[in-house]
């Protein structure tokens, strides 16, 4: 690296003394010089890469046979442009300028004897070419990118509103959950030694309900009015049981004003309202 | 844009005639609507945004200008199309949008299948008190309970219609009686409650109590 | 529910035979499927779906058991229904889903008259590296593009969801290693990344007057 370095500082006068004059890039403010069309243009390169590119498409160079002496001296033009104008110069620029000038001074000297070693006498350019290829490979990919619909920007995502206002979801209770939630109170309260519960009994404990339910709507109802007419006998029963049962509950009252005559059957509320 | 705008028929091409009277003059600009464009412009529109579409957003997205009547007649024409699928064109206070129709919302639910809710302990004791001891008041509940019933729990099983007060009892207070109601049994598929699970077999049920804990 | 669900003409409904073979059996499962409230289902699920649905997400919304290609021939049918409006069924990476159309574009951005802002070159250059050659590292972005990559470049792709870190590469330092997601196929409305525009062969870029200049 010594040797080139030598060599380098020959043919080159301003920009190596340059690439070690990174601080420059820090001058005060006052020495600020107003952009112009230059400074756009030369923002707009995404890097030393992209800067070659376009020097190479402009001068129609052969990328695969690049004038070395003409490229450099033309990168060399813009990075002196760049730096009088105060453009922040990323120091990729200035590697760049160290590479060319090392790739232009390396084709300069004569190409060593074969040794055998393919690689040794590859061309210096090799590595720059294969690199400005790849690089305009995903530039213009990333173009083609650019150019496609894109959701929000060249077309819009349908946004149906879902109609919430139903969606008040209700818990479903199983007939195994009330059972279940009945037996941990009977264990609960430790009924469950002397308490036998019958199946019959919850038939009486409906019943008991639908006939204050009956009574609910109305004064007072006959008390024959509460059978249905076609149930079964079992279910005459029931009901008969139902009533006395709300009336040792004090739930009902049931009355006969006078003997054979109509029994009425009222709840104990009608009673209180009277 | 990748795609071609593809030409409408020019046979839908309406004319439409605008008189836009202002105080000091009156316009008349006959300009040529394309139909057809402009309605799937509003298609596009009511289904892309986010917020309901008013009458004068609608108006900017025509070229020509065009009035309110051929706004709504361009809507209703639109809601027509769209009589027979899965969302509605729908108006609300800010303007038209389309919503997804409510009736399939419980088929809709099945994609982001929420674990279903649960009640609380409390509303299962209150519920299954109610069901085998009823009619209940308040106070027999908690007698069985041995806690305090909260109105919450009561109001939880009568918004659902499972619950309801049938009477009073004759005590101070009068104390509410509550039952259960057919909606419960349908709910829970019974024809009568005899055909909840008998209780007879203490022997299970001890089991069955450890087993059905929270 | 509000409204009540209408029946749907019988005529329209079909039997679909469904065979469905496990590795001890096979179960031959005749399912009457209401063809015409399933694809209004389907049609509101897509509608509202935040996020494109696959295949087997519509599967969930029946319930009856269908399968793919039933669900490929509703599908089917419904872009044919929505062939001429303002908006389209497309197929993309993560399943189905409606989209306004392209050539509509224009018209719509009248309402909003601020468009996204277009991604800079060193964003969509480093999403292209990304796309291509992933999955990559930092270094490989910067290798490529000769200059450095800026920490905000790649924290733009990964706000978009368009880029996120997979993994990392087994080299001193350990670099995160990005790739592409789904939602960047999703959003540039592709299937997969073979769909992604083919890259320029080199020999191609050998050429002059195929210059992409700035």
């Amino acid at each position: 690296m010594a040797e080139q370095d030598q060599q380098l500082q020959l043919p080159i006068t301003m920009p190596v003394a340059h690439v070690h004059g990174l601080p420059m890039m820090e001058m005060p403010q006052d020495l600020y010089i107003p952009p112009d069309a230059l400074e756009v243009v030369l923002s707009t390169f995404q890097g030393p890469l992209d800067l070659l590119l376009y020097l190479i498409r402009k001068h129609n160079l052969d990328v695969l046979d690049i004038p070395m002496a003409q490229l450099t001296q033309q990168y060399m033009g813009y990075i002196e442009l760049m730096q009088n104008n105060r453009l922040e110069l990323a120091a990729e620029y200035l590697l760049m300028a160290a590479v060319l000038i090392e790739i232009k001074s390396r084709m300069l000297l004569p190409r060593p004897p074969k040794v055998g070693d393919e690689e040794s006498t590859e061309d210096p350019r090799a590595e720059l070419m294969r690199k400005l290829l790849e690089y305009e490979q995903m530039k213009l990919a990333a173009h083609q990118l650019n150019e496609l619909p894109q959701a929000g920007r060249d077309f819009e995502l349908v946004q149906v509103l879902i109609e919430r206002t139903v969606v008040e979801r209700l818990p479903n209770v199983s007939v195994e959950e009330l059972r279940n939630a009945w037996l941990m109170l009977l264990a609960r309260a430790k009924v469950n030694a002397n308490h036998k519960v019958r199946r019959d009994e919850l038939s009486v404990r409906e019943q008991m309900t639908k006939v204050l339910r009956q009574l609910r709507d109305a004064d007072y109802v006959t008390f024959e009015s509460l059978f249905e007419h076609e149930a079964s006998i079992p279910m005459l029963v029931v009901t008969f049981i139902a009533i006395l049962e709300l009336a040792k509950e004090t739930l009902i009252e049931i009355t006969q004003t006078e003997a054979l005559g109509n029994i009425y059957v009222r709840t104990c509320r009608a009673i209180t309202l009277e | 844009m990748s795609e071609p705008v593809e030409p409408s028929p020019l046979s839908e091409a309406v004319v439409a005639k605008q008189h836009v009277a202002t105080a000091t003059q009156v316009v008349v600009s006959d300009q040529s609507v394309d139909v057809v464009l402009l309605k799937r412009i509003f298609e596009a529109a009511l289904f892309s945004s986010q917020e309901p579409l008013s009458v004068t957003e609608l108006k900017r997205l025509s070229d020509a200008e065009i009035d309110t009547p051929f706004v709504e007649k361009m809507l209703a024409q639109i809601a027509e199309k769209y009589a027979d699928s899965g969302v509605e064109l729908n108006r609300v206070a800010s303007g038209w949008r389309f919503r997804s129709r409510p009736e399939l919302q419980v088929h809709l639910d099945k994609l982001n299948p929420q674990k279903p809710p649960r009640y609380s302990r409390a509303v299962m004791e209150t519920l299954a008190i109610i069901a085998y001891r009823q009619p209940v008041t308040r106070g027999d509940i908690e007698d069985i309970r041995g806690v305090n019933v909260s109105p919450q729990v009561l109001k939880t099983l009568e918004a659902r219609s499972w619950i309801e007060v049938i009477g009073t009892r004759d005590t101070p207070g009068k104390p509410e009686l509550f039952a259960t109601t057919q909606q419960l049994l349908d709910d829970l598929n019974l024809r009568s409650l005899s055909e909840l699970p008998a209780l007879s077999e203490m022997g299970n049920l001890l089991d069955q109590s450890n087993a059905g804990g929270n």
